[in-house]
């Protein structure tokens, strides 16, 4: 099957958009308007608004589904009232912090507090051009673009720290520095945990990876690369049991504590865009993308989209997984964090890449048998 | 140049040989340029009657005609509450996000920074010692911003009202939208009152 | 009579400050002593008696004169014993009772900002409940609340 | 670095200010700070009838009021030589510990919201709204009760009550190993509290510290059982205890207390469902609201005549040991009442349990002391 990606429906579309608006209009405007220039740049400018788009919505829809499952967790309902079953919350909530009032402290540094919650929001976002959603339906095809998805992936604590500095709170510095160091701690197994699965698939492209996982996939045989790499997404992503640079109880807001209105909506939003980039990384590495099991009957894989749909119902599933550790575990302290990421995560996923190193030297997998293609 | 005094900034730079943005376009029925010049020369009038025409556009929506109702909606309809506990009623404002009443299916989440608060629920005693601190607060908010007096002793000081270092009633420091009686009120009474304040903002239309 | 058996188990380091033991309503007994040598009886009542815990510090103003009383628990009796002493004077203090118990520190802190009772070499002592810059004592006969305007509401029926 | 948590901070529950002095995240040195709640309840009291101070001691610890109020009824009783008869002791007891559950419950809920535990914080809440239905349906309140009254109680419970009661403890009981599934289950939950916030025993008792933070200490300390008030020495309980003295400790012995506070609460229901009788006493004068009092002349006569005295008493309140001061010169009014706020105490020990752990220990250290700020302020 020919790989479409997002960007060439973008492109598509800007030509058809271009090329028929040129069509009508006169001479001058016409030469004006069909140039390659323009159609591309419109083109990237549709790509991104796309991508912002379906991003923002799957956000926006992310966080009622937390809402209303931690709502279920706890024995409560939920948002409900707004729009059926809450639907439209979230959005509402969206739009008041939009239009509230910016307001920056007269101590804070201007640039840093801009343009900190700023980066934050485009470096989340611009995961998404990289990810592949479904067969054809890949927004981008780059052959690094695992170890692009993880650089960008890696950005954070940068941002996460400038703003909590520049913002001159202490709260906002102290959440800052535990973010800065949680996140750093993490970011050592993740990649070694992907380093387990880069040898087992022998790729860097997220899509030959989802390609490779049609037999089997990976959860099985990387149980423990599986492992630490969910333990270190839920640090990644901030969440309980890692929420320490929020945690409510010590910290106000951690280091969102001075931010209001629209830069406030930012960090929330590329929280929970980050979120839903571990769980679609999880996905993705682990538990075969778009891929179902050849047992499976072939009318559940053959409707239209259905390669989007089991992607994003196993996308929801994992979420729902972190939501349920929400709900149940207590916070963890910033030292016992660090250890468990120096002293526990490192050894485990260096064990995991020997494991993976070793499944590739025999080319066997225990459960499932000798597979041809694996290790690349 | 051998002078020794401080140089003093010359106030105007030098001019550069030509500006950036003024080149040597003729005008439109002077003498024959290049075609693609011209629309250069159209696109640069156009770009600022374009930017004026949309800018007052907005102006216009976001002055009640369109987007107004749509942003009323969405302030109402996600009050953020700020998260503190004066006395008595903080324990009843806790008891609204319990379980039973569940203040969140109206879309009221607490926040703990005021930064994030559209709304300051002052649940209980205020003393002189806290005013400040509550004034404070309610400066912190970003506008549009509200207060609910929450019970008794923030109307009007309750049963405390003679006491020597109670305030009798929050509105001598911040304006009150709404008022809710009870010593103190029930949870009911707290969510019927953010029902209240909805129906307010609402019908201000603000 | 366990007033009797107080009174003589004190004696030794603390009797000549002390002026009565009395009962009292829900105590074992009310010591009433001196205040000039408040220091002798908290050690006496604390090491001899075995009062090791320091339950509450307060004052009472008698418009003529002050009261520092202090209400002390026994883990081997399972009793409380209260102690009391009359302040005169303009200036009324008495000395702290924190070397003895380290737990009068907020308690006496209290008393000298409510009732104005001064609390010689206490080590911290600062306003405690009310603003720093609180110039009254309130709880202090003289100090009168003042109903606020609306609030005339004077006749109560018996 | 001084940082400032509070008054408003998500770790207080209340009003106060912790000011701590950390050094990286290591705190070296706490000043904590009150008042922002003081509200002069003892002052108001000097103008207040005896009767309408309890309204006050209901607002002086809003999680036991009635506990509270039984502190307050018991040295007005003891200053005005007044005896409540023995089926209002019963029900004194009764109120005294289901207020203890709710109290607990409501600091369970707290206290694992700050370890950053979210459902059980809607599961405490959920829970403590039955036995606040129960408060509801004999004194009409959920927090504020003004149930006793000087020489007894207000009203009795009403019929059914005692069934309905019973359920909820059995609910409860359940809930409770549920509860400790939540907490003691979770290795996160042992790491963080093992070990932390520890004051041992002899620096408990010098500090004044009493209550479930002295009992986790290993003395076995419970003026219900040392100095028996109302008919506490007619009812069989165990005192809660542990030894490690630091947060799990507090934490074990409050889930044990609220057991106990369950077998107390069921053995009360027992004895009231078989001993019919008055719950207020007779021949009260008319100015302390009995409604049976004498009318005209005579009440007041009463109230000119009544003996001077002075009254103390000491409760087990469930934040520790409650007592209270009642000085009765003959007038309408109390001369002075000073209450002794267990709170008060346990906080101002805060330097001895708080310097050198870490910032995110506050809120589990300060969660197991149980801050009432009402009552610490007054």
């Amino acid at each position: 099957m020919s790989n479409v990606t997002l960007f060439d429906v973008a492109n598509g579309l800007a030509t058809l958009l271009l090329t028929g608006l040129g069509s009508i209009l006169p001479q001058p405007l016409h030469g004006w308007l069909i140039n390659p220039n323009l159609i591309f740049a419109l083109a990237a400018t549709l790509f991104g608004a796309i991508l912002l788009g379906a991003s923002m919505i799957n956000t926006i829809m992310l966080i009622w589904f937390e809402r209303k499952m931690l709502g279920r967790f706890m024995d409560r309902r939920g948002a409900m009232h707004v729009g059926y079953a809450g639907l439209l919350q979230n959005f509402a909530d969206g739009l008041k912090l939009f239009r509230k009032h910016t307001l920056r402290p007269r101590e804070a540094d201007s640039l840093g507090f801009y343009a900190g919650p700023t980066a934050y929001m485009v470096t989340s976002v611009l995961i998404f051009g990289i990810l592949p959603i479904s067969t054809g339906w890949s927004s981008g095809v780059l052959p690094l673009s695992l170890l692009l998805a993880l650089a960008i992936f890696s950005f954070a604590p940068l941002f996460i720290f400038i703003s909590a500095w520049s913002s001159n709170n202490k709260y906002s510095l102290l959440g800052g520095m535990r973010s800065a160091a949680q996140m750093i701690a993490y970011e050592v197994p993740i990649l070694l945990a992907v380093v387990a699965v880069i040898l087992v698939s022998g790729s860097f492209d997220l899509t030959t990876i989802v390609n490779l996982q049609q037999n089997y996939w990976f959860w099985g045989p990387l149980f423990l690369a599986l492992l630490v790499f969910v333990v270190g997404m839920l640090a990644e992503m901030e969440r309980i049991p890692f929420d320490l640079p929020e945690a409510e109880a010590e910290l106000v807001e951690g280091w969102n504590t001075e931010y209001g209105g629209m830069l406030f909506a930012f960090f929330m939003l590329a929280d929970y865009v980050r979120a839903l980039v571990g769980s679609i990384l999880v996905v993705l590495l682990f538990l075969g993308g778009w891929t179902l099991p050849s047992y499976v009957p072939s009318a559940l894989t053959s409707f239209p989209l259905a390669g989007i749909f089991w992607f994003m119902l196993k996308t929801y599933i994992v979420f729902g997984v972190f939501v349920w550790i929400r709900a149940s575990l207590p916070r963890v302290r910033t030292d016992q964090l660090l250890k468990v990421g120096w002293m526990r995560m490192i050894p485990l996923s260096l064990l995991s890449v020997v494991l993976a190193a070793m499944l590739v030297l025999v080319r066997c997998l225990p459960v499932f048998g000798c597979v041809p293609g694996l290790g690349g | 140049m051998s002078s020794p005094a401080p140089a003093v900034a010359s106030p105007v730079p030098p001019k550069s040989a030509a500006p950036l943005l003024e080149t040597e376009i003729p005008l439109v029925n002077g003498p024959a340029v290049p075609y693609v010049e011209i629309e250069t020369l159209r696109a640069r009038e156009f770009i600022p009657q374009a930017k004026e025409a949309l800018s007052s556009l907005l102006r216009e929506q976001m002055e009640g005609k369109l987007l107004r109702p749509v942003f009323n909606w969405a302030g109402r309809n996600s009050l953020f509450p700020l998260h503190w506990g004066l006395a008595c009623c903080a324990i009843e404002f806790a008891a609204a996000f319990g379980a039973r009443w569940d203040a969140e299916r109206f879309g009221v989440v607490p926040r703990s920074s005021p930064r994030q608060c559209d709304l300051l629920i002052v649940n209980g005693t205020v003393t002189w010692k806290v005013a400040h601190k509550l004034i404070t607060l309610y400066e912190q908010m970003p506008e549009p911003k509200w207060v609910i007096a929450m019970g008794n002793c923030a109307t009007g000081g309750g049963p405390f009202r003679t006491a020597y270092s109670v305030v009798p009633g929050v509105d001598k420091l911040v304006p009150v939208d709404i008022y809710i009686a009870g010593c103190p009120p029930r949870p009911e009474a707290l969510l019927d009152g953010i029902l209240q304040l909805e129906e307010l903002i609402r019908r201000r239309g603000e | 009579m366990a007033t009797d058996d107080l009174a003589t188990q004190l004696a030794p380091r603390a009797g000549a400050n002390i002026l009565a033991v009395e009962p009292f309503q829900g105590l074992t007994a009310r010591v009433r002593f001196r205040p000039e040598g408040a220091l002798d009886v908290f050690r006496a009542v604390h090491d001899d008696l075995g009062y090791d815990h320091l339950s509450m510090v307060g004052a009472i103003d008698w418009v003529d004169h002050r009261e520092v009383f202090y209400i002390v628990w026994s883990d081997v009796t399972k009793q409380y014993l209260g102690l009391s002493a009359d302040l005169t004077g303009d200036a009324p203090h008495i000395e702290s009772a924190t070397p003895v118990w380290p737990s009068a520190n907020w308690h006496e802190r209290e008393a000298w900002e409510l009732v104005g009772v001064a609390f010689d070499h206490h080590p911290d002592m600062r306003h405690l409940l009310m603003p720093d810059d609180y110039a009254f004592h309130p709880l202090l006969r003289s100090f009168k609340l003042h109903e606020p305007e609306e609030l005339e509401v004077k006749s109560r029926s018996v | 670095m001084w940082v400032n948590m509070g008054p408003q901070h998500p770790m207080t529950h209340g009003l106060w200010n912790l000011r701590v002095k950390i050094d990286g995240e290591l705190i070296v040195d706490v000043d904590p700070e009150v008042g922002y709640l003081h509200r002069g309840i003892e002052k108001i009291s000097e103008d207040r009838h005896y009767n309408e101070i309890i309204t006050l001691m209901d607002r002086c610890c809003y999680v036991a009021g009635i506990a509270w109020e039984h502190v307050y009824i018991g040295a007005a009783e003891n200053a005005l030589h007044i005896t409540a008869p023995e089926r209002a002791q019963w029900l004194r007891v009764m109120c005294d510990e289901l207020q203890r559950l709710a109290s607990h419950i409501m600091w369970y809920a707290a206290f694992v919201q700050d370890l950053g535990l979210m459902s059980p914080f809607l599961y405490g809440m959920r829970d403590r709204d039955l036995i606040l239905d129960l408060f509801q349906s004999f004194t009409g309140g959920r927090l504020t009760y003004e149930y006793n009254r000087v020489g007894g109680v207000r009203n009795d419970v009403p019929s059914g009550f005692t069934d309905r009661c019973r359920k909820v403890m059995d609910w409860l009981m359940d809930r409770f190993v549920e509860y400790d599934r939540l907490c003691l289950g979770s290795e996160i939950f042992r790491r963080r509290c093992d070990g932390l916030g520890v004051l041992k025993a002899k620096e408990c008792v010098d500090l004044g510290v009493t209550g479930p933070m002295l009992r986790s200490a290993g003395v076995a300390r419970d003026l219900r059982k040392d100095r028996p008030y109302a008919v506490y020495d007619r009812v069989e309980f165990d005192v809660a205890k542990a030894d490690a003295a630091d947060v799990t400790a507090r934490y074990l012995v409050r889930m044990e207390e609220m057991r106990q506070s369950v077998r107390i609460v069921r053995q009360t229901l027992d004895w009231l469902d078989h001993h019919p009788g008055p719950v207020l006493a007779d021949h009260l004068p008319r100015w302390l609201g009995a409604p049976y009092a004498p009318m005209g002349n005579e009440g007041y006569l009463l109230k000119r005549n009544f003996p001077r005295g002075t009254g103390f008493a000491a409760v087990e309140e469930p934040h520790g040991e409650a007592q209270a001061y009642v000085v009765n010169t003959g007038g309408e009014h109390p001369y002075r009442t000073k209450f002794r706020s267990p709170v008060f105490v346990n906080l101002s020990a805060a330097k001895h349990y708080m310097i050198g752990y870490r910032v995110a220990d506050i809120p589990p250290i300060m969660g197991s002391v149980d801050i009432c700020v009402g009552e610490v302020d007054r």
